[in-house]
């Protein structure tokens, strides 16, 4: 049953998120808002997600959302912890993870990150965190599913830098890179959702979010998007979908002293 | 063969200036106190290599520490950037920091091969990203038996590494668990190893196959509790959160930055006072 | 996702004739059971992997069920030769056997290698030795930072792996632990996994970083106590010496090589009778 | 003090061999001989040594000699036990072992091992089990003692197949290759002691056991073998090494229901 309640548009983008793991996906979590989605397809429609963290815990299943990759909660719920090499190694280059699920400071067209610099690299105007994980889920998980907010200085015609690699310049070319895994299949934002063109690979609009008109998302985006032939509406987050989330950002709030991010 | 000695008396004798340091602990057990002593001693020109370089590499660069900096995340887990390490990279302050960046399973496989005495590892990564093009740290080969191509990156093969962990016993043997990051590697990967721990024990009773880091190659253990802080330990403390909300404040600029430093770390002795000053710092906010 | 199955019906789907089959256990936990009823069901053409050979593949070697063996020390430990891995190499009985040979530390990481999904692995072996001269699976390359020589070895990629763990849960997680030899390696490496277990318990109970194979890695989880027999299972029971020193006598000729075969794996209907009829054999040399 | 009862040439061996270890090393021990000599040295004036086996135990301290390589007993006892793909790769190649122990099957003047083929590789007269770690043991421990029985037929002239390289040609060539360790240091037998000329790297004895003449040894070698200037006598066994010796072979054989090798 679909929600009566008011949600934010954040609540909507985790929901969203959240739906695209399936119960048999293993997938590979950043923190903020992709641990958020898939910690709540967990505590939902798939509670046999498989969740690995890039610190070293293999089917983790935290109470509270972790704050940060290594909180203990994690290796507490897992069903083991191994090095953060092995994780690397074994588990994402070893081709064991199905979804990796990854936020990001910019994106492009062709859903192309940047986590390293706004600007030029030797002189940034913003230096980023940097690429962490991401270089290495874009490369090896089976597939990646992209989750943040949508602005036009997030959502740019060509990314500054390209930590991690998207569908490059689209068409065949990240085919011709040999990379073990198909790249990125959706984007999701607080404002809708986006997959790549099965022959392009641009980012095109398939479902707005329940209130977000076309113009709120070209508004939101900093290239000419594309929408598909018959744009839908997302289904608004149900009963379960809502409590389930509020609830464990409660828990987190009461936890940490303060809610993480989404 | 492991030495049971102070922290200071390690710092002392084991980290150089100019050294290479690898000071790992992925969230958990990240060796703070031996940071901070680093900083009161007042080590210059180091390398500092970390995967997550975090608040503790964020005091030392703002600190005048370090010359450059191999990595490949950094921010403020959970809460923003890492401001001194911004300064240093956007503004030269307090001196210019070169940096040589790698994303994770790249920096993680560069300290295995460390540990395997191999002068590179091999992975699947960087096919299409940017990094490459602006280092020289990573580079492509072929397979000689498929001819794919592979991304190839040096091993890290520091002067010194830095750890805490859970226990050692009275010969220096460690036993470190939880999350486990790449300490074990980045131990063996260097050529002398100080750890700090939380406590030393008669007996480690460790149960099979756990992660011992034997005395043999440790240089120094020194027994500092709570040297993790504001990191977590698996076993004895939790994670202090607020702390690391309270540093995007007290690092967002320069003076509050130096103020603090000058405070809790190169006017106390070590880390017992340095707990005690920051513990009456937080019994004054409350008041 | 692991099926909880008889091992008759997990080498039925699992294991083909042609496959590459790594049966892994380092003197500890060698998948005895699965190696009989892999004979039991008349498999051909298989390709076995494993670094140390030992009884197991003795066995399946003799029965005829090998075209090629990928190894790197193939004899009886503390006894002498393996008889029929011989007479395979020297003789071609039953039929002639490829061999491709290397050291353990290139083997285990040619396994490292495969459950990392890289084509290759890199060490500092074999300079001076002249098994790359016989051998198309060992060549150098150049590290392209330093230019040192390096050997290389492919991936062993098998399409099966089989071990013995001492217990299950029952999802199917696996955890083992004393002496891991390369299993995980092998069951990450291979396409399909059966893994015989000592029991199946409700709840794994397991420690902390304990060695555990989830459920999801694996195709199938037998329950055959007395599996590893006879090598040993940590915590359960001990090494069959014995057994050992008697397999020189039973597989140093063809007609008492067959003899055995027959009366222990071919004429019995799973591992259970095969213990029995063991059982009767010693009472009778008691006797 | 020394023996005053009869000992073995066997016992003296191991004894021999027992004591080229000493209190810090490091040790990769083969299995037989070299696992007889490496625990006595253990249990008599090297009780610090760390002794390191090939299937992952490190700082093991068996009661009895195990059997093979994997036994139970050296899990048991160990400080801690890694996999066995660690062991050669942290431990062995990263240069954390000061000795490795080995045995052979033949062996040449330059100390280089076979373990591999006697006669032709493709048509073998006799199959051998391989290498097992011993090439990588030869690159990469600091240095190597090699025990193994004197024969004309173990020690040839040059081995049919190096398996693991000892100082190859001789002279500077095994340098020329690279390698980490700096290769064989001494080779005990049941009759002598043997080191490599600091100049050729031609294997020369030094040492001849109590009660056997030079003229044994050049019997059992099947080149024309170098001695030193001055030949010394190896010290015969002490009381305590051969009462050790013997104690540990007790509870071996009684452990195991007979005797391992030595």
């Amino acid at each position: 049953m679909n929600a009566q309640v008011p949600f934010t548009a954040a609540e909507m983008m985790t929901v969203a998120a959240s739906r695209l793991l399936r119960n048999g996906d293993v997938c590979f979590v950043g923190i903020g808002l992709p641990s958020a989605a898939a910690n709540l397809a967990r505590l939902t429609h798939a509670p046999g997600v498989v969740l690995i963290y890039e610190s070293g815990p293999i089917g983790a299943k935290p109470d509270v959302l972790p704050l940060s990759i290594g909180d203990g909660s994690l290796a507490e719920t897992a069903d083991t912890v191994v090095s953060t090499s092995e994780i690397f190694r074994y588990w994402l280059q070893g081709g064991r993870v199905t979804v990796g699920f990854l936020g990001a400071a910019q994106i492009d067209r062709f859903a192309n990150i940047n986590t390293t610099v706004i600007g030029d690299y030797a002189h940034p105007q913003v230096r980023l965190p940097g690429a962490g994980g991401a270089p290495e889920i874009a490369a090896c998980a089976g597939k990646v599913i992209l989750v943040l907010r949508q602005s036009a200085r997030a959502f740019v015609e060509r990314v500054d830098f390209i930590t991690s690699v998207g569908h490059l310049d689209g068409g065949e070319s990240r085919n011709r890179l040999g990379l073990p895994g198909q790249g990125p299949v959706a984007v999701v934002t607080d404002l809708c959702l986006m997959v790549p063109d099965a022959v392009t690979r641009e980012l095109t609009v398939t479902h707005l979010h329940p209130g977000v008109g076309a113009e709120n998302v070209r508004a939101a985006t900093g290239w000419k998007l594309r929408f598909a032939d018959a744009v839908k509406e997302t289904p608004t987050p149900t009963d379960l979908e809502l409590d389930t989330l509020r609830q464990l950002q409660r828990r987190t709030a009461l936890a940490h002293g303060r809610a993480p991010e989404a | 063969m492991a030495e049971l000695t102070s922290l200071r008396a390690a710092v002392e004798s084991l980290v150089r200036d100019g050294d290479s340091v690898a000071m790992e602990g992925f969230t958990h057990l990240i060796p703070f106190a031996a940071g901070h002593e680093v900083i009161r001693q007042r080590r210059k020109n180091l390398v500092l290599v970390r995967m997550t370089p975090d608040l503790i590499y964020d005091q030392m660069i703002g600190a005048g520490c370090a010359r450059k900096l191999i990595f490949s995340w950094g921010g403020n887990p959970g809460v923003g950037s890492l401001h001194r390490l911004r300064d240093a990279v956007e503004h030269g302050w307090p001196h210019p920091l070169e940096l040589e960046e790698h994303g994770h399973g790249d920096l993680s496989n560069a300290y295995v091969a460390g540990a395997s005495n191999l002068p590179f590892a091999v992975s699947r990564d960087y096919a299409g990203s940017d990094l490459p093009h602006h280092s020289d740290a990573i580079r492509f080969i072929e397979c000689p038996f498929t001819g794919e191509r592979l991304a190839a990156v040096p091993s890290v093969r520091p002067d010194v590494a830095v750890i805490h962990a859970q226990k050692a016993d009275r010969k220096g043997n460690v036993l470190l668990w939880g999350i486990l990051g790449v300490q074990k590697e980045a131990v063996l990967a260097a050529r002398r190893a100080i750890v700090t721990v939380e406590e030393i024990v008669d007996e480690l009773e460790a149960w099979p196959n756990a992660c011992i880091l034997p005395h043999w190659i440790v240089s120094a253990v020194c027994r500092v509790p709570g040297g993790a802080h504001p990191s977590y330990a698996h076993g004895y403390y939790e994670r202090d959160n607020l702390f690391y909300q309270a540093w995007d404040a007290i690092s967002r600029d320069r003076e509050s930055f130096l103020a603090w430093v000058k405070r809790h770390i190169l006017e106390t002795d070590g880390f017992e006072e340095f707990k005690r000053v920051l513990q009456e710092g937080v019994a004054k906010e409350v008041r």
